[in-house]
This record gives C-alpha cells, sequence and structure tokens, in this order.
C-alpha cells in the first residue's frame, strides 16, 4: 500500500515536472535543474505547485457550484446562515496539514542549502579541501578567485562538475545577488559581510547547456542592473584541473604575436593596465583590483558579460562602454582612442587566451 | 460657518474643500488625490511595459526605466492604494458604525493634506532633476549611491504624507473604539469597519518603523550620518529589517480593507447575511498580528541564516490559514445565497480566484529554499499583482461603483461598469499570469531591457498587450465617471435595494450631520434587522436635540504647506545657501500655525433641533 | 468607556469623599516614587560597584521594567478602569517593539 | 455640559479629563499615539544596540569610555522627580485647585530645563573631549539620534507644558483644558519610561561593557 502510494505520487512528480520543464532555456531555467541544489529547489517547488493545485481545484469547484446554482432566480429571501462550526474546523485543519506537507521539506532543504562546514575545514597551509571561490560584485561586472590556487578571473566562472562548489560572496560598492537560475538559487553579495553557500553543477545538465550557464545580478544595483551577466564554464574535473594549472602558469604577461597586437598591447600598457591585471595571480590586494582581469579574455564567450565576443564587439565595447552598458565605471577612465587604436586593441585583446 | 453644498461659485467650493473637517468631503478628497495618483501609477505601468515590450528597447533608457519603476511602486503603495482605501473609510466607516464624524475632524483633514503634500513634493522629483532610482525598498547601499536628489524627494515625500497616515489611522481608531452608535458592539460592527480598525492599528505599529528608516536614511544622506556606511561601523541590513517591519504588514493594511469591501458586497448582492461572521472578525485579527512576524520572508537570501529564514517561512505560510477561512466564509456567504449581478458583485466574484492565485504563489515563496530560485524575479512580480490588483485595485475598482451612490447621490453606469470590469480582468491575467513563467525561465525583476534569445521575447510581449487592455478599462472607467456626473440622476437611502449596515438608513448623499438622531442598533446587519420587520427605517436611540458639529479651518493646509517648504530646505541645504533659510521659514509656517491652533479655542457650533425638524431628510441651513 | 466615578448629587459630601480618595491615591503614587528612586539607585550601584555583567545586566534590565510598570500603573493611572484599550495598543506596540529588538541582536551582523 | 462652561468646584467631575466626548476622544487617542511611539522608540533602541561601538577605527571612543555614573545619576533623579511633581499636578487638577497645578507644573518645567542642561552639557563634552561626534562614526549616529529623539520629546514636552500654563493662566480650570492638561502629564511620563530605558541600556549597560 505505502509502495502504491509512493509510487503514486513518484509518477504524479514526474508529470508535473514534465509540464513544468516544458519551457525554458537549458542554460537559464529553474525548470530544467543542473545541479543538486536547483534540482532540490526544484522538488520544493513541485511539491508546493501540487499543494496549491489542490487548493485551487478545491476552491474552484465550490465556486462554480456557487456560480451556477445560486443566481438569482426570483425575489424571495434566502435563509439567513450564521455559519457552521464543522465546515469551519474543516477549513482550518485541511490547510493546517497541507502547510506541514510543505514546512517540513521547506524547514530542511533551508538547513541543507546553508550547510558550508566543509569550508572550515584547512589543512596545514590554510586551504581548504573543497574547491572555494571568492566572488566580489561590482559595479557592473564580476570577479572570481581561487584563493586555495591563488588565481583570479572575472566576467565567466570556470567550474568543475560533478562536485560541491563553495562561495565567499560579497560587494565592493552596492549590493548584489549571485544567481545562477539553472544551477541553484541566489545569494546576496551585501556590503557589509561575507555570505557562503555551496552550488554544484551536473555534467549532464552542463551537457545540455552546452558547457555555458547564464549568471545574473538579481539584486537593483543601478542603471545597467539589466546588464551585469555573467557567464558559467563547467568543465569535467580533468579540464577544470588543466584549466587551473594553465592560469597558474601565467606569471609574466603574455606577449602578442602579431605586429598589430603588439601595438595594441603597447596602447594597454600605456593605460589599461592600471585597472586591468592580465596576469591571474591574485597578489594584488582588492582595492586595487579595480576592473575585470583579462589574462583569459580572449577565451571567453562573452564581452562584458552581455556580447558575444569577437572583434566588432571589442570595438563596440571600446568605443563607447556606455551605450553598452550605461554608467559603468569604464566610461571616460581613458582618452578618446583613434580607430586604429581600437583595432590594435581589440587585435590584442582577442589573442589573450590561455586555452591555445 | 455652513459646510453643506448649495449652488456655490467655484471659488466658494474650493475654499470649502480646502478648510473642510467633514469626513465625507475629506473621503472626495482623498478619492480625487489618490484617483490622479493611480492614473500617474498606472501611467508609468505602462511606460514600464512598453520599455519591456520587446528585447533591447530603448523606448526609456536604464537610467531613467529605474526611476519609473521606483515610482510606479512608490506611487501606487503609498500615493493611490493607501489613499483610495482611506477615502473609503472616510466615506463610510463612520456611517456604518452611526456617528456624526469621525473622533478628531481637524487632524482628519491635516492627515489628508499631509499626504497630499508629501505626494506632491515626491511627485515634483520628475521636473527638479530626476526622481528616486532604488527602487520602492530603496535598499540601503543603492540609495546611499544614488546621486541627485531623487532619493531625497523619496525619504521627504514619504516621510511627510506617512506622518498623513498615522494620524488617519489613529484617527479611524479613535472613532471605532468610542463613537459607535448606541448597541453597536464591537461584534456587531460590519467587517469593513473591522478590517479598517485592525489595518489602522496595523498602520498604528508599521509606520513608526518605517519613520525611523526614512529618518536613518535622511540623517545619511542629507546630515552626513554614518547607520548605513559600512567603512564607518554602519550596516546596510537594518535598512532592510526597519523596510520590511513595515513593509509586511503594509500589504496587509492595503488588503484588509479590501477584504473589508468584499465583505459588504457579496451579503448584499447574495441577499444573505455573511458566512461565520465571528470567525472573519478573528481571522481578520489574526492576520493582522501574524503580519508582524513574518518580514524576513522579504530576505530570504540576505543570509540571515538557515535558523532565521526556517522560522520566518514557517510563520509566513500561517498566514494562509485565517485567509482560507475568509475565502471559504464568503464562498458560503454566497452559497444557499440569491445572487445577483451587479458590477460590483461581478468584481467580488472574479476577486475570489485572483487573490486565491496570488494567495497560494505568495505560500510558495514562502518556502525559503525554494525562494532562493523565486526572489528578485518575475514570479514575485506576478505573486504581488495578483494579490494587489486582484485583491486591492478589483477592490477600489468595485467600491468605486457600489459606494458612488452613497458618496454623490448618483449611480455610476452598470453597462459601462461591465466593460471595464471585463477588459481589466481579460488585461490583468493577460499581463501578469504569464510573468510567474518569465521569473521561473530565469528573468530578473527590475531589468530596463532584456537581451534576445534567452526565450523571454514572447511573454513579455503578452504582458505588455495585457496592459494596453487595462488602460482602456481605466479610460472607460473615466468616461463613466464623467457621463454620470453629467446625467446626475439622484437616488435614494438604498439604491441597490438589499442594503444591509447603516450608511444605507440615511440619504445619498448624507446631510453633513449624518444622523439627525443617532439610530439604535439591535444586531449584525441593522438596516436589514428592521427591513426584515417590515420598517422603513431605523429606530432612533435619542430624542431629537441639538448637534455640535465642528468649524472648519483652513489650519491643517498651512501646516502641511509649510513641511512642504520646509522640505525643499532642508534637501537644497548644502547645494544652494538659501536652502537653509527656507528650511526654517518652512518649520516656523508650521509651527506658527499649531501654535495658532493651539491657543485659539474653537468650540466648533451646534445646530439647533428647530433647524432639523422642519426639513425632513435634506440638508439644512445652519 | 463609561465613567465610572459618578456623582451622588449631594455636592459637600461628593467633594469631601473624592478629596479623601484622590490624597489616598497621591500617597500611593508618593511610595511607588520612593521605590523608583530605591530602584534606580540600586541600578547605579550595582553597576558602580563594577560586578560582572552576567549579573548586573539582566538585573538592571529587569529594575527598568519594574520601574516602567510603577510608571504606567501608577503615574499613568493604568490601574483604573476605562484603560483597556490604551493596554491593548501599548502591549501590542511593546510586542512589536520586542521583536524588533531581539531581531536586531541576532540577525544583524557585526 | 458644554465644554467650555465656568466651572465651579461644585460641579468638577471626578474625572476631568473625560468627562466630555471630546476628552474621551483625546483621552484614547494619546494613548494610542503612545503606544505607535513604543514602536518608534523600539526601533532606535534596537539601531542602537545592533550599532553599539561598531566604529571605524580602533581609535574611536566606546561606549566604555564615554559614560560616567555622576552625570546619568543626575539626570535620571532630575527626570524621575519631575514625572512625580506631574503626578502632584495632577492631584490638584483633580480636587479642582488651579494655582497649586500651575506651581507644581512649573517645577516640573525646571526639573526638565535642568534635565536638558545636563544633557546638552554632556553632548558638547563627548564633542569635545572625545571626538565622539554624529558623524564620527555608526556608533555616534546611533547614539545621537536615540538619546536626541528624546531630548527631542524633553523639549517638544516641556514648550507644550509651558504653553498650556500660559494660555490658561488667567482662565482657570475648565473641561476644555483639562484633559490638555491630563495629556501633557502623560506625555511627560511617558518620556520617563524612555529615559527608564535609556539609562538602563544607553548608560548603565555601557558602562558595563
Ligand atoms: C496586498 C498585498 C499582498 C498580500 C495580501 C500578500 C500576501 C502574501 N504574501 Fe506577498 N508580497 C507583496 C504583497 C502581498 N503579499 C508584495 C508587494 C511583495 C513584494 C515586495 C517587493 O519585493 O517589492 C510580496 C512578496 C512576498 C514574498 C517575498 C518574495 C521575495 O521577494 O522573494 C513572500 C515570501 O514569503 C510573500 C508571501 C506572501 C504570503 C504567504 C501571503 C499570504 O498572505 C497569502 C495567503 C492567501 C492564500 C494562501 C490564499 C487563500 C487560502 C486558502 C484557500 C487556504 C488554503 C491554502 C493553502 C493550504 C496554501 N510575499
Ligand atoms: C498598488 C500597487 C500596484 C499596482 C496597482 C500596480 C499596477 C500595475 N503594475 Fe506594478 N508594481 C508595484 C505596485 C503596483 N503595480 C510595485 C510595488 C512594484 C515594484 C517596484 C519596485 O520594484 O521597486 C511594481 C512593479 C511592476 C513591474 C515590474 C517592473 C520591474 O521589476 O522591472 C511591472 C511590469 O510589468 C508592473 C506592471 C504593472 C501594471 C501593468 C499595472 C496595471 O495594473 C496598471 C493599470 C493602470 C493603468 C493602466 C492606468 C492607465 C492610465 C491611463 C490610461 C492614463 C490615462 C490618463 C489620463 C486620462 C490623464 N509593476
Ligand atoms: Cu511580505
Amino acid at each position: 500500500m505505502k509502495k502504491l502510494a509512493k509510487w503514486r505520487l513518484f509518477s504524479l512528480i514526474t508529470l508535473m515536472a514534465l509540464i513544468l520543464s516544458g519551457c525554458g532555456k537549458p542554460y537559464l531555467s529553474t525548470l530544467q535543474p543542473a545541479g543538486e541544489v536547483a534540482k532540490s529547489q526544484f522538488d520544493l517547488m513541485v511539491l508546493s505547485t501540487l499543494i496549491m493545485v489542490g487548493v485551487i481545484i478545491i476552491v474552484t469547484i465550490i465556486f462554480l457550484i456557487v456560480l451556477f446554482r445560486f443566481k438569482r432566480k426570483d425575489e424571495s429571501i434566502p435563509k439567513q446562515v450564521e455559519g457552521s462550526h464543522k465546515l469551519e474546523i474543516i477549513w482550518t485543519v485541511i490547510p493546517i496539514l497541507l502547510l506541514l506537507v510543505l514546512a517540513v521539506p521547506t524547514v530542511l532543504e533551508t538547513f541543507k542549502l546553508a550547510d558550508v562546514s566543509a569550508m572550515d575545514k584547512k589543512d596545514e597551509e590554510g586551504n581548504t579541501e573543497a574547491l572555494v571561490i571568492n566572488v566580489r560584485a561590482n559595479l557592473y561586472w564580476w570577479e572570481f578567485e581561487y584563493p586555495n590556487e591563488k588565481i583570479v578571473t572575472s566576467q565567466e566562472l570556470v567550474v568543475p562538475t560533478d562536485q560541491k562548489v563553495y562561495f565567499n560572496l560579497k560587494s565592493s560598492d552596492v549590493k548584489h545577488s549571485f544567481w545562477i537560475p539553472a544551477v541553484g538559487g541566489k545569494m546576496d553579495t551585501n556590503t557589509d559581510n561575507i555570505n557562503k553557500f555551496w552550488l554544484e553543477f551536473d555534467s549532464k545538465g552542463a551537457e545540455a547547456a552546452g558547457e555555458l550557464f547564464y549568471g545574473k545580478c538579481a539584486e537593483l544595483c543601478g542603471p545597467s542592473h539589466a546588464l551585469m551577466d555573467f557567464k558559467v564554464r563547467a568543465l569535467p574535473s580533468d579540464d577544470f584541473d588543466q584549466w587551473v594549472a594553465t592560469m597558474q602558469g601565467i606569471e609574466e604577461p603574455v606577449q602578442a604575436d602579431t605586429a598589430k597586437a603588439q601595438e595594441g598591447q603597447e596602447i594597454f600598457n600605456n593605460s589599461c593596465i592600471v585597472c586591468h591585471a592580465v596576469t591571474p595571480a591574485n597578489t594584488t590586494p582588492e582595492a586595487a583590483r579595480q576592473a575585470p582581469n583579462l589574462t583569459n579574455f580572449g577565451d571567453r564567450a562573452y564581452v562584458a558579460g552581455i556580447l558575444e565576443n569577437n572583434e566588432d564587439n571589442i570595438k563596440k565595447w571600446l568605443t563607447d562602454p556606455e551605450t553598452v552598458k550605461p554608467a559603468n565605471k569604464m566610461t571616460d577612465t581613458y582618452g578618446d582612442l583613434t580607430p586604429e587604436q581600437i583595432d590594435a586593441l581589440a587585435a590584442y585583446l582577442s589573442g589573450l587566451k590561455v586555452q591555445k | 460657518m455652513s459646510t453643506n453644498a448649495q449652488k456655490k461659485g467655484f471659488g466658494a467650493t474650493l475654499w470649502d474643500f480646502l478648510t473642510t473637517v467633514d469626513h465625507k468631503k475629506i473621503a472626495i478628497l482623498y478619492m480625487i488625490a489618490g484617483g490622479f495618483f493611480f492614473l500617474v501609477g498606472g501611467l508609468e505601468a505602462m511606460f514600464i511595459r512598453i520599455q519591456l515590450a520587446v528585447p533591447n528597447n530603448d523606448f526609456v533608457g536604464a537610467g531613467l526605466y529605474n526611476e519609473i519603476l521606483t515610482m510606479h511602486g512608490t506611487t501606487m503603495i503609498f500615493l493611490a492604494a493607501m489613499p483610495l482605501l482611506f477615502g473609503f473609510m472616510n466615506a463610510v466607516m463612520p456611517l456604518q458604525i452611526g456617528a456624526r464624524d469621525v473622533a478628531f475632524p481637524f487632524v482628519n483633514a491635516l492627515g489628508f493634506w499631509l499626504f497630499f503634500f508629501g505626494g506632491v513634493f515626491l511627485n515634483l522629483s520628475w521636473f527638479l532633476g530626476g526622481a528616486p532610482d532604488a527602487g520602492w525598498t530603496s535598499y540601503a547601499s543603492l540609495s546611499l549611491a544614488s546621486e541627485g536628489h531623487g532619493v531625497d524627494f523619496y525619504l521627504l515625500g514619504l516621510q511627510i504624507s506617512g506622518a498623513g497616515t498615522l494620524m488617519g489611522g489613529i484617527n479611524f481608531l479613535v472613532t471605532i473604539i468610542n463613537m459607535r452608535a448606541p448597541g453597536m458592539t464591537y461584534m456587531r460592527m460590519p467587517l469593513f469597519t473591522w478590517t479598517t480598525f485592525v489595518a489602522s492599528a496595523l498602520i498604528l505599529f508599521a509606520f513608526p518603523a518605517l519613520t525611523v528608516g526614512i529618518f536613518l536614511l535622511m540623517f545619511d544622506r542629507l546630515f552626513g550620518s554614518n547607520f548605513f556606511v559600512t567603512a564607518a561601523g554602519g550596516n546596510t541590513v537594518i535598512w532592510e529589517h526597519l523596510f520590511w517591519i513595515f513593509g509586511h504588514p503594509e500589504v496587509y493594511i492595503l488588503v484588509l480593507p479590501a477584504f473589508g469591501i468584499f465583505s459588504e458586497i457579496i451579503p448584499v448582492f447574495s441577499r444573505k447575511r455573511l458566512f461565520g461572521y465571528s470567525s472573519m472578525v478573528f481571522a481578520t485579527v489574526l492576520i493582522g498580528f501574524l503580519g508582524f512576524m513574518v518580514w524576513a520572508h522579504h530576505m530570504f537570501t540576505v543570509g540571515l541564516g538557515p535558523i532565521a529564514n526556517a522560522i520566518f517561512a514557517v510563520a509566513t505560510m500561517a498566514i494562509a490559514v485565517p485567509t482560507g477561512i475568509k475565502i471559504f466564509n464568503w464562498l458560503f456567504t454566497m452559497w444557499g445565497g440569491s445572487i445577483k449581478f451587479t458590477t460590483p458583485m461581478h468584481y467580488a466574484v472574479a476577486f475570489i480566484p485572483t487573490f486565491l492565485l496570488g494567495g497560494v504563489t505568495g505560500v510558495m515563496l514562502a518556502a525559503a529554499a525554494a525562494d532562493y530560485q523565486y526572489h528578485d524575479t518575475y514570479f514575485v512580480v506576478a505573486h504581488f499583482h495578483y494579490v494587489i490588483v486582484g485583491g486591492v485595485v478589483f477592490a477600489v475598482l468595485a467600491g468605486t461603483q457600489f459606494y458612488w451612490p452613497k458618496m454623490f447621490g448618483t449611480m455610476l453606469n452598470e453597462a459601462l461598469g461591465k466593460i471595464t470590469f471585463w477588459l481589466f480582468f481579460i488585461g490583468f491575467h493577460l499581463t501578469f499570469f504569464i510573468q510567474h513563467f518569465l521569473g521561473l525561465w530565469g528573468m530578473p525583476r527590475r531589468v530596463f531591457t532584456f537581451i534576445e534569445g534567452q526565450g523571454f521575447e514572447t511573454a513579455n510581449l503578452v504582458s505588455t498587450i495585457g496592459a494596453f487592455f487595462m488602460a482602456v478599462a481605466t479610460v472607460v472607467l473615466l468616461i463613466n465617471i464623467i457621463i454620470t456626473s453629467i446625467k446626475n440622476e439622484k437616488v435614494g437611502n438604498d439604491p441597490w435595494g438589499d442594503g444591509r449596515t447603516l450608511e444605507w438608513a440615511i440619504p445619498s448623499p448624507p446631510p453633513f450631520y449624518n444622523f439627525k438622531q443617532l439610530p439604535l442598533v439591535r444586531g449584525l446587519d441593522p438596516l436589514w434587522i428592521e427591513k426584515m420587520e417590515g420598517k422603513k427605517g431605523m429606530t432612533p436611540a435619542e430624542p431629537l436635540g441639538d448637534i455640535h458639529m465642528p468649524n472648519n479651518s483652513f489650519t491643517p493646509f498651512v501646516i502641511s504647506f509649510g513641511l512642504f517648504v520646509a522640505a525643499f530646505g532642508a534637501m537644497y541645504r548644502l547645494d544652494y545657501n538659501w536652502g537653509l533659510p527656507v528650511l526654517i521659514l518652512g518649520m516656523a509656517i508650521t509651527f506658527g500655525s499649531m501654535f495658532y491652533r493651539s491657543v485659539k479655542d474653537d468650540h466648533g457650533f451646534h445646530i439647533h433641533k428647530e433647524e432639523l425638524t422642519d426639513d425632513n431628510d435634506k440638508g439644512v441651513k445652519a | 468607556m463609561e465613567n465610572n466615578q459618578t456623582n451622588t448629587g449631594n455636592p459637600s459630601v461628593d467633594i469631601t469623599y473624592r478629596r479623601k480618595r484622590n490624597a489616598e491615591e497621591m500617597r500611593h503614587q508618593v511610595i511607588s516614587f520612593a521605590l523608583m528612586i530605591f530602584f534606580t539607585v540600586v541600578a547605579f550601584v550595582a553597576v558602580g560597584s563594577g560586578m560582572s555583567g552576567w549579573f548586573t545586566v539582566p538585573f538592571i534590565l529587569l529594575l527598568a521594567a519594574v520601574q516602567v510598570v510603577f510608571q504606567l500603573y501608577y503615574f499613568m493611572h493604568m490601574s483604573h478602569k476605562g484603560h483597556e484599550a490604551p493596554a491593548l495598543f501599548l502591549y501590542s506596540g511593546l510586542l512589536v517593539g520586542l521583536i524588533t529588538i531581539l531581531t536586531f541582536l541576532t540577525i544583524v551582523w557585526w | 455640559m458644554h465644554a467650555e462652561e465656568k466651572m465651579t468646584l461644585e460641579k468638577w467631575p471626578a474625572a476631568p479629563e473625560k468627562q466630555t466626548l471630546e476628552g474621551k476622544n483625546k483621552f484614547v487617542g494619546f494613548w494610542l499615539f503612545l503606544g505607535g511611539e513604543t514602536v518608534l522608540f523600539a526601533s532606535l533602541f534596537a539601531t542602537y544596540l545592533a550599532l553599539k561601538d561598531k566604529v571605524p577605527n580602533p581609535e574611536h571612543a566606546l561606549a566604555k569610555d564615554l559614560f560616567e555614573i555622576p552625570l546619568a545619576f543626575l539626570m535620571t533623579m532630575l527626570l524621575l522627580t519631575s514625572s512625580l511633581t506631574s503626578v502632584y499636578a495632577m492631584y490638584h487638577m483633580k480636587n479642582f485647585e488651579f494655582k497649586k497645578m500651575q506651581l507644581w507644573l512649573g517645577i516640573t518645567v525646571l526639573l526638565g530645563l535642568g534635565f536638558l542642561g545636563c544633557e546638552i552639557y554632556e553632548f558638547n563634552h563627548y564633542v569635545h573631549e572625545y571626538h565622539h561626534t554624529f558623524t564620527s562614526s555608526a556608533f555616534g549616529s546611533a547614539f545621537y539620534t536615540l538619546v536626541g529623539f528624546h531630548g527631542g520629546h524633553v523639549v517638544f514636552g516641556l514648550s507644550w507644558i509651558i504653553l498650556l500654563m500660559a494660555r490658561n493662566a488667567k482662565r482657570g480650570l475648565s473641561l476644555y483644558n483639562a484633559p490638555k492638561f491630563y495629556l501633557a502629564s502623560l506625555y511627560w511620563h511617558f518620556i520617563d519610561v524612555v529615559w527608564v530605558f535609556i539609562f538602563s541600556v544607553v548608560y548603565l549597560m555601557g558602562m558595563v561593557g
């Protein structure tokens, strides 16, 4: 009997799952969970939806009966009923029971998702066994620091699949919120403290999403809040380790190889380098890291988190960042560039690849 | 010193309204000002929807969008929904309990003018360098970083209008506690009066938290304090708490009176007393009480920790129980009744499933772990428009149609009313139902645009089309009001024919002293009781006697105007050297007129009983 | 909210009786005032003597609460009839306020 | 009975503040207002407690460096006593002894002014000795806001009482002004209630550390 009930529930849930997941993009939708966190949140969403649909059905049935049966037909005065204790007890108790069914898993999940005890387990060097990433949100760009690996990157988060990744979240200006819909719920990056949470990136989900998830800022932070996107590259463990190793290997800025790119590098070194680093080491203090780290810029799928990465878009950004991201902090920090200079810079930047 | 409406010139009428302390006229002022701000907020909503109709739209720019968004939320909540509800409370509640006026007529006028000047001040920001752009929640780190004076307009404007709201709330409470007619016990009060009572109590306890929050942010922005400046030891989470300690009760301040309006309409058009009256009262009080225990459900993703999140999640879910009791009681009021589908009843019937949908998505949001996904997405936008528009706006539209005859003595056109209803109803669901899915597919809220290829295009377009239906519906309502006012066909005491409560026992509109003799209340639905016994009206509880009435006064207007002036001074103090003098001038106007008010005795006047006898049911010359 | 103290109709009886009652009440108020001063002194002494915070903090809060009850019930006459609504609203306000303080002490971090 | 009627001892009711409907309304309304004020001050207390000793750098003065027992004690005594004197005033109001009521109100005002004087001295002291100002730290902002809001209430209460005394000096008691006097004294007590918590929570607990 119990088994049967379980099976029924299961099939119902799958049915709901099918209906719900019919829509949305695999790299973005919460309805196509690609990780343990998103999955358990999805299950909670399905459970609550089921309960709510039940409630709606009951109310709708009564509602329809009322509408059709009790339309005024004559001028008689209906009986003035005061109430009914029996009915009132029923509609007090049943909702309480339904809510209990929802409340218990809610509380359990809440505690489960908040469990970051693995971040406290450290070896002699002060490194954690688990992978930890420090996320720093800035007006319209994201920085990702790997404290154990001692590297920094930005705009495109690189993570291994099928293992728990822990995050330290904070903001350096106003409040933002860190959200990768397909992989798990959001958490705010406050100005006052560091928030911790974890996510897990499912390899199957990553495959469906083309290895690239969309991340978003989910707290109004200024004019370009809508454009404060980032991307997440979820790699198999080995690939991830290799990526880390390559990044760690870059100790000096990579020399550009074409003449045009070298020209660009020179311009870069004369002005851009004040804010943008092109080496991944996390040795400079945070306050000095005023703009996205560009070490692997050429590898990234998007420029500024929102434009497809090609030379046209790089030029578009360099010519007038204001039209791309209104009120961003890069506008007016550098003088006017001639079209040639911009060409050169674009050539240099798109050559900044670590994965040759 | 007469306050009754005779044939007067425009100037005299205007002066009458500027100085009135009559709750019925103040009600009309609230309706006019609230209605105007509803149009403004609605227009802003239309701009939002037009901007979001297609991806990468540049109808309004990024910064401007944030201003429109902020002003839409702020205007709708503080300057449209609440004042419109205050309008109904003023118009109806004193009549329902058989009172001649509210407890403090002067304060009532003062409350209105404070709200009005606060609202005007806030909206002047559009013309004076830009509106606030940090969202209606104005979270501290962003609102401190916001440049220009937009956020200052928000802070000062809300502070002024908030003071008015607080006064209004206390006034209603005292009126209900002290001024009920003989026999009108608490458990015989109509439900709209009850919800007014509980909503006012919520105002009393919720607004001080907002007042403090606004003071702190104002001090930070204008006077250099450090409450929210992290570098100096400040903490922005304090703002979030204070805002939501106010903000959550606020949504029940909005929805409880709406519940009250429907609780009046449903029995009238079902010809049946409210099912489970005492449990309705109990549920109202319980919702009010629980409303203070749940605010952190807006802060699940802030990082308060699993214990806090779990407690607030469960507490939030608990509110579904009393609300459910109400839903079922309404259904069972209609069950076995004889339902007439007038326009108000259309709204009441449509309200039930609509609000239900908004309510259950609320409970889904309350599941903290799942809210990490919903929070700050269009799912939340869909939730709260379902409860606010489906609850509050439907109630305001229903109440307008229902109480129009009582307020103005003439009926709004029913055919046009139904057109408005259907357009609004269809447009509403078209706009907001699909937004649930937008949220689930990963669309954050408060975005000025969205990039192509994320699957948001069609749904957003549908949503925008829906909004246009609502706009047309609103225009039809305006036309209806104009036509009705021109025709001005007078109606009697009880134009709907099935009125149950005291307000339907007196003329429409009521004379300025409301009840010539206070009525004797013999039970719930007093007028219905008398009707069922074959009587025409209420039995008086007192012999005909002199009636004491308050004098009109221009002082409330001046006091509020002073604060309005002072607000400019406070804001421009640092930019211009005329700022400080203007601040002082404004304060001097306010305190001077308060001083004037307190040293000048004002005993009001008496209408003598001889004047009342000769002249039945019509307004009286005093 | 009726008035509980009605006049008997005989002015002189009324006045002497009422004056006596008022004087009686005033005496109570002076006593409660003395107690309040006493509590205050105790609280200050407890802090001045440098005892451990684990003891003094709850202790002075307790004394403060007792004092406030005196203020409310004697000085502000909340013990008299006709104070049902005031009491209800004061305590509701207090409840909301205490919850606020509790959360600010627990979930607003460093 | 009309409120403005001239009163005699014989006609003076037992509860003059609640004899008229206006009086009753004011009485209830004012208590409700105090209920709201409770939340207002609780929010300020909560903010203070959250920001206590939150300063930008270690050089900044903390609560334990600032507060001293003697001054806080003196201020407390002044305010507590003024609460008693305003009770005396109401006692005489009930007995229809206008002159005596005015006298006690006058004493209340003097005590209140003494309190204010101490507060001004105190703030001045902190600013000059410790550079602890409204803008120097979050702690400073919260401290001056909480204590300053209370001080503002004292100022308002004093002005109110003085205004009432002056306005009615020649007119004596009536059912029109009795509720006003009564409310002013309620307000004064409430200020005292808040102070009890301020001296306990801010000063005493601040000194404990
Ligand atoms: C009138 C306004 C109103 C009303 C009435 C409500 C009612 C409710 N709200 Fe809503 N809410 C808002 C206005 C309102 N809300 C606004 C404006 C916001 C966003 C603010 C912002 O961020 O800008 C918001 C946001 C909001 C959030 C935060 C979301 C987020 O930002 O992440 C949450 C989370 O818990 C929530 C929950 C609820 C709940 C549980 C109810 C409950 O009261 C609903 C109860 C009703 C029912 C449940 C239906 C009837 C019940 C039955 C038929 C019984 C059986 C039912 C069950 C067993 C489930 N609301
Ligand atoms: C009472 C509250 C209330 C009401 C009634 C409404 C009503 C509407 N709201 Fe809104 N809304 C909020 C409160 C409310 N809203 C709040 C609090 C927010 C959050 C803000 C924030 O994030 O800070 C919000 C946010 C919000 C958003 C999200 C924006 C974003 O996150 O980026 C959207 C988007 O669709 C929206 C749309 C609408 C629409 C289409 C209506 C429609 O129902 C409006 C219908 C009315 C009309 C269409 C009027 C038409 C007027 C005319 C036709 C003018 C005629 C003029 C003359 C004749 C002079 N609202
Ligand atoms: Cu809420």
